[in-house]
């Protein structure tokens, strides 16, 4: 029952921009303001949007869907600090290089974004968790 | 030149501000309050924009970005929990 | 002369927001002033984010930021504005008594029985 | 690859593993015995030289922690041990749990346990071997809890979590103490520091402390309440971990660092004190126990004593007793836990006075049961005499009244063995429930063990000398000087050891005729569930005071704390603003946000109703937004706004559960709140100005900008210390977002589960 078609087509435009904006915002973090928190909360914006316009309509599972996500950013951060002493370095050593994609040039690469990935999914899952919950007809 | 234009736009800028807080505070109804709360986005906005151009960087793009967002998110979300006491069904 | 450009941009933006803000001021009830707010906001972002397209052109960066801005604010302003009108109608907010017509009133739908909001 | 790595980490491996298998595959089972034979393979490889004996993985090198694996002799002898009695434990439970039980979820338990219980012995670094030992606590956890449905087994677990729990956080703060006075946290390099350690004054506190972890672990007296209620635990588990390998590991301490710590007088003494009272009081408490496997505890806790007294004094020949001794325990002990298992499985009860006549419905069982008993009291061609005897020779030329515990301990010992034995032989009852000999995979590894039992009674030097002599020389130092022997000449031992033995038959014999009063609950019990429940009811009513769920005493407790603290700040340092605002061009705009933001915070006073609250508040959010675009920080201004569009939604979504917002109520406390906001507010600017002002080091900003491009390859600074300098602390931040998402979405639920309810 979402009473505006007005908002639905304004929302169903403006979220692909969003997270596309999110991306931007994610991937050019660690040179330009960006990163993975304010990418994460600009997803969850997005999110959001979708949840204010179509309500959980389509969601009656009632699991916890979202803390899933939670759980795998967290496991992607806690890889990415346990897999260098594996191999040798010191506890959460992050290393940066370049690799020269064909057509892209040469992309600076550095594990540090594989922690910043894991933040994102972890803020996103997290606002989007507690927003559902609060929200989901009882 | 445009130093000088900047600071006046500014000062403006900063006036419309206040007066739009000053509807925030005073807004009769709630509705006048949420327009209120809108149009101090766009102010801030317009503040950080041209803030921006005097201090000559361009990282303020998407801290602009982010407000166009804010405002219409904010409204929206308002405009469903008047309507509805809470912003989802 | 860029820089002239970019002054006359910033000056009109700002001439818009502030008429905006007085627009709150000034408009008697909650839906003039949604009128003025939504479309002097519009173009006064339009006009600061003008000038700062042409001080990036001058200045030699992209001017993509801006123009995407603009193209949002253009589209989410009236639905944001759109949104705020339905609500405060639907809870009843009364019009400005000196107003004339109540289009919605003619056309048969009634105000739904609003919660007890404020 | 190491073997000693290997072998280490192929529990560890096999464990997440088996929890693939469907519920009631007895393939887990299986799969966990080749574990351990792998294991057990690797170790004789080891022990034969045919590969390295140590590898280190670098944990954090500037504390000098490294997770380093040494396999000595000592080491190897436990590990043997351990992976052994572990093969032939996992061989007996895959047909002993019937088979609705959850197979793969006990093995990968069992597998834990393993790997954690081979860290413990094998690791060369302190706090390796601290991480290890807690984990040996957790995983036994896990196991004594496993049938969870039960109440019983649950306030097992908890309480062996509790007891070996603390005691292990008192041995931490015994290693952190040993490690900083000798500077070293490596056991090798420890052992030649010990006259840094005699003399310094920390000493004598560190070894307390470690000495309570030992108790705990090894159940000594004042805690060996956990035992007896571990025994709620499957029978395979109290076979493995409470007969055989856990509590060995607070020996195993012993032996390890016996050495270095013997040097602190009080050592050997208080071990061996609390050794011989658990030896002797545990045995009558043993002798006064209906069912069988609390019996089995008891003696556990009793014979543990017997081999901390001989592993005290640190010196290789009674070392050397200790360590035969353990062995011939984990072997009698482990067989007669197994033969309990098969009576349970059997009959379908454990209780002695409940039992039909053995010997002839049960022959080869009831052969076994007796044939490990008669090991336990030390009777001549068994193991256990020629550790006993050791173990007698090497306290009757100590003080006499040690002597006379020791003798006593000994004749109750014989004594419950006689109950053990004899009385199961005829059964209290005609009448009770008969079994027969069940198959030959549940009778098989006692079997084994009892076989092994009397190998050792025969001829011990043969079969352990070397490993035993070697592993007292990797221990203590100094190598053995006798050699073991069942027959070393009719000396005092010889004649006590017949005397203790036949005191206890005389003194099972009078016993049993007329009925074994049943055992009172132990006096420990009492102390520990009265201060557990102690502890519950003064926590909750510490909560309740101040957890008073008004929202403004919460804010006023918050600020008093920081007006308390800023004031004494600046009583004991004075407060100094020297420069005046280093303020770069502020021009009136920034004069109009601050009012902006001021204003803003005055209308969220004036607001009456909630929502123009949140919109004033939102107002003033935006405008320190604005300070921080306007000040060049355009990564804060971007957080700001955008954690100012999620928490509108957020606040509108719980107003639903909010009750309606009653104004008048504040009403009366307003003055006490003013004044309260207005000091809090001045603390911190105060606060502010005085840490700008009373700058003592080189900002560490300066640092990271430097570093930031060829350090970390990016430019933005505000992330790159976010991501990669400080990556732990952001680790912690997303854990909490995470715990906290968690949280609201339990509190939330229950909340709309309770209304849905009502």
């Amino acid at each position: 029952m979402n009473d505006s078609l007005i908002l639905a087509t304004a929302v169903r435009i403006t979220r692909p921009v969003l997270f596309l904006f999110a991306v931007v915002l994610f991937l050019k973090g660690h040179n330009a303001p960006g990163g993975g928190f304010i990418a994460g909360l600009v997803t969850a914006v997005a999110v959001l949007l979708g949840l204010l316009v179509h309500g959980h309509g389509n969601r009656k599972t009632g699991r916890p869907t979202f803390l899933y996500v939670v759980a795998a950013g967290l496991g992607l951060a806690l890889l990415t600090a346990i897999v260098p002493t594996l191999l040798g370095w010191p506890f959460f050593t992050h290393s940066f290089g370049f690799i020269n994609l064909p057509l892209l040039g040469s992309i600076e690469l550095a594990s540090a974004a594989l922690f910043d990935l894991g933040v994102y999914i972890v803020v996103v899952g997290n606002v989007v968790t507690v927003l559902h919950a609060l929200t989901e007809r009882r | 030149m445009l130093e000088s234009v900047a600071g006046g736009c500014l000062i403006f800028l900063s006036l419309s501000l206040l007066v739009s807080l000053y509807r925030v505070v005073r807004g009769p109804s709630v509705a006048d309050r949420v327009i209120a709360a809108d149009t101090m986005t766009t102010s801030v906005l317009a503040v950080v924009v041209v803030g921006a151009i005097l201090a000559d960087s361009r990282d303020y793009t998407d801290t602009v970005m982010a407000l166009a967002v804010v405002s219409f998110f904010g409204t929206v979300a308002f405009a469903r929990y008047l309507v509805r006491g809470r912003p989802v069904d | 002369m860029i820089e002239f450009l970019v002054s006359i941009a910033l000056i009109c933006g700002t001439f818009f927001i502030v008429t905006a803000s007085l627009g709150l001021l000034r408009m008697p009830d909650v839906y003039s002033r949604l009128h003025t707010v939504t479309k002097a906001s519009t173009l006064g972002t339009a006009g600061i984010l003008a000038g700062s397209a042409l001080h990036a052109l001058e200045t030699g960066h992209g001017v993509l930021p801006e123009i995407l801005t603009v193209l949002f604010v253009a589209l989410t302003n009236p639905v944001g504005a759109h949104m705020i009108a339905r609500s405060a109608y639907l809870i009843g907010i009364r019009m400005a008594d000196i107003s004339v017509i109540d289009e919605m009133q003619r056309a048969g739908e009634h105000a739904h029985t609003a919660h007890d909001k404020d | 690859m190491p073997a000693v790595f290997l072998a280490a980490a192929l529990p560890f491996v096999v464990s997440p593993i088996l929890l693939l298998f469907r519920r009631p595959d007895r393939r887990a089972g299986l799969l966990s015995a080749a574990a351990c034979a792998g294991a057990f393979a690797c170790f004789v490889s080891v022990a034969l030289g045919a590969s390295p004996a140590t590898v280190a993985l670098p944990w954090i090198g500037p504390l000098g922690l490294s997770f380093s694996l040494h396999a000595d002799p000592l080491a190897l002898f436990f590990a043997l041990l351990i992976t052994g009695v572990g093969f032939l434990v996992a061989a007996f439970a895959t047909s002993y749990l019937d088979s609705n039980e959850n197979f793969p979820r006990f093995f990968s338990f069992l597998m834990l346990f393993t790997g954690s219980m081979l860290g413990v012995v094998l690791s060369s670094n302190l706090m390796a071997l601290f991480v290890f030992w807690e984990m040996t606590s957790f995983s036994s956890f896990l196991l004594i809890g496993f049938w969870h449905h039960r109440e019983r087994s649950r306030y097992g677990a908890l309480k062996a979590l509790v007891v070996t729990g603390s005691g292990g956080l008192a041995m931490l703060l015994g290693f952190i103490m040993v490690g900083i006075v000798c500077g070293s946290f490596e056991i090798a390099v420890l052992a030649e520091r010990g006259a840094l350690l005699a003399a310094n004054p920390w000493a004598t506190p560190a070894v307390l402390l470690i000495i309570a972890g030992v108790l705990t672990k090894s159940a000594q007296l004042p805690f060996h309440l956990w035992l007896p209620s571990a025994m709620e635990a499957p029978t395979p588990v109290s076979a493995f971990l409470h007969a055989a390998t856990m509590v060995k590991a607070g020996l195993f301490m012993v032996a390890r660092l016996g050495p270095l710590l013997s040097v602190v007088p009080l050592w050997t003494p208080t071990l061996a004190l609390f050794g011989l009272l658990t030896m002797t009081w545990c045995g009558w408490l043993a002798l006064r126990q209906k069912d069988l496997k609390a019996l089995l505890a008891f003696s556990t806790v009793s014979q543990l004593g017997l081999i901390l007294v001989l592993l005290a004094p640190a010196e290789p020949d009674t070392t050397a007793a200790g360590l035969l001794h353990l062995l011939n325990h984990a072997c009698f002990k482990g067989a007669l836990f197994l033969l309990v298992g098969v009576l349970e499985h059997e009959l379908h009860t454990r209780d002695l006075s409940l039992m039909g006549p053995l010997r002839r419905n049960m022959p080869f069982t009831w052969l076994l049961i007796a044939l490990a008993a008669l090991s336990m009291a030390g009777v001549p061609p068994m193991g256990g005499f020629v550790s006993k005897e050791l173990f007698l020779d090497h306290l009757l030329n100590g003080h006499p009244l040690l002597a006379l515990l020791a003798v006593a301990g000994a004749v109750l010992t014989a004594a419950y063995c006689f109950a053990l034995a004899a009385g199961l032989a005829a059964g209290r009852r005609p009448d009770g429930p008969r079994g027969q000999d069940p198959s030959l995979s549940l009778l098989l590894p006692p079997a084994l063990l009892v076989a092994a039992t009397v190998g050792l009674g025969i001829f011990p030097d043969q079969l352990v000398g070397a490993p035993v002599a070697a592993a007292t020389l990797a221990a203590t130092g100094s190598s053995v000087t006798g050699h073991f022997a069942v027959w070393h000449g009719a000396g005092p031992s010889l004649w006590t050891s017949a005397f203790a033995v036949s005191m206890g038959l005389a003194l099972w014999w009078g016993w049993w005729q007329k009925r074994v009063p049943p055992a009172s609950t132990l006096i420990a019990d009492r102390v520990y569930d009265h201060a557990l429940e102690q502890l519950e009811t003064r926590a909750r009513r510490l909560t309740a005071s101040y957890m008073s769920g008004i929202l403004w005493r919460y804010c006023s407790v918050i600020l008093l704390t920081v007006i308390v603290g800023v004031a004494v700040v600046a009583a004991s340092q004075g407060f100094v603003i020297q420069d005046g605002w280093s303020s770069r061009h502020a021009g009136p705009w920034d004069l109009a946000v601050c009012a902006t933001a001021i204003l803003a915070a005055l209308a969220t006073l004036k607001a009456r109703t909630r929502l123009a609250a949140i919109l004033a508040l939102g107002a003033s959010g935006f405008s320190l937004a604005l300070m921080f675009a306007l000040s060049a920080a355009p990564d804060l201004a971007l957080t700001q706004i955008m954690v100012e569009t999620i928490s509108v939604p957020l606040f509108l979504a719980v107003f639903a559960f909010l009750p309606p917002y009653q104004v008048d109520r504040v009403r009366r406390a307003r003055p006490l709140h003013a004044v309260l906001a207005v000091a809090a507010g001045l603390g911190t600017a105060l606060l502010l100005a005085a840490s700008r002002s009373q700058r003592v080091a080189e900002p560490i900003s300066s640092f990271f900008v430097e570093k930031s491009v060829d350090a970390a390859g990016g430019h933005n600074v505000v992330n790159v210390i976010l991501v990669d300098f400080r990556a732990l602390d952001t680790l912690g931040e997303i854990t909490v977002l995470g715990v906290a998402a968690i949280a609201c979405y339990a509190i939330i639920k229950l909340l709309s589960e309770k209304e849905a309810g009502r």
